[in-house]
Order: C-alpha cells, then structure tokens, then sequence
C-alpha cells in the first residue's frame, strides 16, 4: 500500500518529524510506498545545511528516508515565507507546489497528519 | 485512478496560528484538482466560520471571506455543533454552512477516504 | 501593579491559563492575547474563575486587536489595546505568560 | 479496524485528545504517542472517558518507546511499540490525529 | 550592576517539545553569568522530575539527569506541588527537589526580578 | 527603561513575532531600550531570504526594529541546529551565545516570554 504523510512543524522543535521518520522507516522495509508532504515549519527538514553535533541529524534522517525510496516534497510558498531555497533542500527532495500535495493524497491508501 | 473524497478537519483558530490559513490554501490545492473535499470546522476552528472578522488591524488576511467561497469553489464547508456550543457561538452568528452532530461527523468521515486534520 | 499575567494560547484548545487563574491575586493584572481572547467565550470553568477573580480584585482584560480580528467583544471596559497594553508592562514588576 | 485516532499533545495541557473520545466507537482505536503518553496519568476527566470507552470496545493503546523515554508504564497489554503501531495503521481505514 | 534574580518556569513535558531541553540549555546560561537562577518544574514541566527515563529509545538526550545536575551548578530546583498532584506524580518518584505550594511560589516570583517562562 | 524579550516561534507560524513587534515598536517610540533574543524557531524571524508577496514581510519588520535602536540577536546554536546561517541574517543583528541572552536578562527592567 501507499502511505502519506502531512507534516507541519519543523526540526529540533518537536517530535513529529521523528516520529515520521520511525513510521515511514517501517513502512519502507514492509515494502510501502511512502509519501511525505513537508508544509509550513515542515519545510525546514529538508535543510541540509543542518548541523547537530553529538546528536541525531533529521534533515540526514529524512534523505536516507528519500534514499530508500519514500518520494518527499515540501511546499514552495511555505519554503518562499520561510526564506528556505531550493539550493537549500538535500539530495533526493525537492521543493514543490499543492498539485503535488493533492496527488499524493489521490495516491495513498492511508493518509497521517502530523501538526501543532 | 478513481475520484477521491476527503474530509479535512480545521481544528484551530485563526490568526493566532497560521493553520486554518495555511489549511485553506491545502484544500484550494485539493478542491482544485478534483478531490471531493469536506471541509469541517471543529473545537477551536469553528471560529473561523464567525462573521464580522477585522484582521486588517493585525495586517493579516481575513480568513472569514476566505472560507466563506469554498461551497462555491466546490468544497463542502460544515460546523461542528458541539464545538458551536462549546464556544457559546450560535449557527446565526457564522457564515452559511451545513451543521454537524458526532453522529453526522462520524458519517461523514466513514464515507471519505481520508481525514487531513490541521490542528 | 505587582504581576501581569499575559496569556496568549486558546482558553479551549490549552490550559496554559490555568496557571494565571490559579496565582494572581489582588493588585495583579491578567491580559488575554491572540488565540487567548477567545476567553471571552469560555470555557464555563474560566468565565467562573474570572469572576471569582475580579470580586477578588485581580483586573481581566482583553487586547482589543485581537478581539477585534476575532469577531469578537468584550463587555465594556474591559479591553486595552496595544498602547494600553505598553502600558501595562510599563507598570507591571513581573510579567508571567 | 475503521478509524485509528492518533493522539499526539499532552492530555493535561491541551484538549485535542477530546475529539478522539468524543468520536470513537466500537471497534475503533485510540493510540496516545509522543507527550500525550501522559494519558496513562490522566487528567482525571480522560481517566473516567477511556475506561467507558474500554467498557463500549473501543481499544486504548500507549506507544511503547514514547511512555519509555518519558519514564512512564502503562497497564499490561495496553501497549504498542512503533512495529504495532505501523500495524495498527496498515489496519484502519482512517487515521485521525 | 547589581546581582540579578530570576525564575525560570519550565511548563512543558520532556521529548515532544524542545522546550524543556533548550529551557536547560538557557538557564544553564544564566547560572553561567552569575544569575541567581530558581528553577520551578510547573504544569507539565513536572514532568521532567520523573526518574527512569529512557530516552535513548527516542535517540534523544536525557533531560531528567541534565536537571537533576542544576543544585550542584549553583540553581535552585523546585516542584510545584499542585502540578505533581494533578499529574498523579508523587514527590519521591522525582529527583530531589523543593516542592512549592502557590503561596510559596507566589513568594517565589516576589523575590525574584524576572519570571522567564519556558511553555 | 529596558525592556527584553525572548521569542522562540518562528514567522508565519505564530502570531508570537507581530505581538512582540507591536510592543516593542511602542517601547522604541516611548523612549525605552529594547533587547530582543531569539531562540529556537524564534531564529528564522530574522532570515533576509524570507519573501513574502503581498503580505507582510516579518524580517524586515525586525530590521525596522534594529534600525529604530532595538538590539536583536538569534542564538547560534539553534541557528545551526537549524540550518540557518551567519550570512542568511537581517541587517543590523547578529547570531548570539547565551551570554548575550544573559547580558539581556541583566539589562532589563521588564522580561516577556513569548513560547508555544
């Protein structure tokens, strides 16, 4: 099946993102499709200009994500507000726009909305 | 691909938090790409449905006369009674929408594929 | 004024009010800001404790803008708006949110 | 399964957890993750709520590393690790949080 | 300048927020500067008290044993009381601090010049 | 007097960043100093690359307020944690250690807390 994913807030500020990243990883290895939609503070996940020392790196969390095949995208209008570029996303990501969020929620058998 | 329906539940209020905006501009994304979307104002979104909003004082757009277009956007736009209730605001007092029990909420949800909560 | 409470989350949504209801006493202020002007609304169990308050001399007000961008009012005399609110900080030792 | 509500917010800080027990019925699910683990702790109000819920087959589940991590437990069989509730997804017609 | 006082309410729970850790990483400043520091655990910042917690399950860091270091790095370390008693959180299961009921922590904020909320 | 701020949410989230710019536009304009530290999220409030077409745009209203005499400072840590740069910030404010964040406390005559 195909799972998608809504997330809201951002990295270092709450645990959505992680507990995204522990669902969409089980998924994965039980041979889902994942679909992530990174949205308003979401976008900052995909920063790869991140740096955590001694601790977990979510924007590196969220490539091995796109990397083991989960297709994830987040919102260009957040990212514009927000100051985020699209030289600024990691590897594997991308910035896009609603027609993107609209067809991953067509294409999902299950749909979770992670917010404030 | 067969057409989808989704319900998105508003759960916030306007203006402190961007989320009922930022919710509006999602369902514009889905309304306009041929997702059948219900569109419901529950616990602290059903302020959003109140007329009479002045957030130009806060130089911020008036969500109100946003929400109000969707019916003829083609999104379905509802109330949660309880929540109404709750917040001591009367159906007159908001724009025109259907009015929702648990009873109808829970209806509604079983009859669409997915629930997007804004919260 | 010793203490100003400024509370800015939904009375609904958060009990983070709760802490202000239960600490200020006579000579404090509590201020209602963004989402938290919906306190003007409820919930029952705040709109009985505001009362309670204000016999008990703590001052309740509301930030007029926010109401304002709300839809919303509060009964006579008890907003303040920006400027007022300036004001209040201007007067208040602690300013606890 | 028809509906898995998935709680995320503190139950003694926020009242999001209210539309899940509000809505929930026979057969369905609700799951308490992140810091709303602290539903094992109450408040009182949702304490009361989930044993009725129990009473009218709604199941209560507390994710596992999430009350783990906060130094909490739950009653027996009333858990679920980040495996069961990947499951419990894969199960539910929709999931509501 | 005079030496200043300061309390520092931490109202949210450890690990779904980053409140109470980056809370940590300020007051750890303040102390640093020779702000007399009084940390209040309040709400759900009581939370943070609690012994056995494994965060590492979450690949985080442990904010109970950072908090329990904060006596010995020259802060004060309070429990409000009716906070402990709403969460259902009895004092022993906690690290060793003062609890505070209202009248003390209103007593508290007298003494101090600032409350810095952390929520 | 001295009136300091602490901001940890970010633009175009919260209402918290034109609360806190509303107060301390009339503290500036009533003769008092003005320190504001930004924290956590409350970082990207001072990101130059925010765009933000036809609505208001909430780092140059930041910059409005350094240049009027407000000291802002963002805390280098979060900035990191978060991706955001030295080169990314406003005009007129800087990326801070919490010594600065205790200078501020120092200064002050009146504290606001502004969180989630």
């Amino acid at each position: 099946m195909t799972v998608g994913f809504l997330l809201r807030t951002g990295p270092y500020t709450s645990q959505n993102v992680d507990t995204c990243y522990q669902l969409a990883s089980r998924f994965l290895a039980r041979g889902h499709e994942v679909r992530m939609f990174l949205y308003e503070d979401g976008v900052f996940n995909l920063d790869k200009e991140i740096q955590s020392p001694q601790e977990r790196n979510l924007a590196e969390m969220m490539a091995e994500l796109a990397q083991k095949g989960a297709k994830i995208k987040a919102c260009g209008t957040c990212a514009k507000f927000r100051g985020l570029k699209r030289t600024d996303i990691i590897e594997g990501t991308k910035l896009a726009g609603m027609v993107v969020f609209s067809n991953y929620v067509k294409e999902c058998d299950r749909f979770l909305s992670f917010g404030f | 691909m067969e057409a989808k329906k989704v319900a998105v539940l508003i759960r916030s209020a306007p203006y402190g938090m961007a989320t009922a905006g930022e919710g509006f501009r999602a369902l514009i994304g889905l309304v306009s790409m041929g997702i059948q979307t219900h569109v419901v104002l529950v616990d602290d979104g059903v302020m959003v449905a109140l007329k009479n909003q002045s957030p130009e004082v806060l130089d911020m757009n008036n969500l109100v006369d946003l929400y109000a277009q969707l019916p003829g956007l083609g999104a379905k736009l509802y109330l949660h009674h309880p929540s109404l209730a709750d917040h001591g605001i009367s159906p007159d007092a908001c724009i025109e929408a259907e009015v929702l029990d648990d009873e109808k909420l829970r209806r509604l949800i079983s009859s669409v594929d997915h629930v997007i909560t804004f919260n | 004024m010793e203490n100003l409470y400024l509370v800015t989350r939904s009375t609904f949504e958060r009990t983070a009010w709760q802490l202000a209801a239960r600490l200020a006493k006579r000579g404090d202020t509590i201020c209602f800001a963004q989402d938290a002007v919906l306190a003007v609304q409820g919930p029952k169990e705040l709109s009985r404790k505001l009362s309670e308050m204000e016999s008990a001399g703590v001052t309740v007000r509301f930030l007029a803008e926010d109401l304002a961008a709300r839809g919303l009012t509060a009964p006579e005399g008890k907003t303040v708006n920006y400027d007022g609110l300036t004001s209040l900080i201007e007067e208040a030792k602690h300013i606890i949110s």
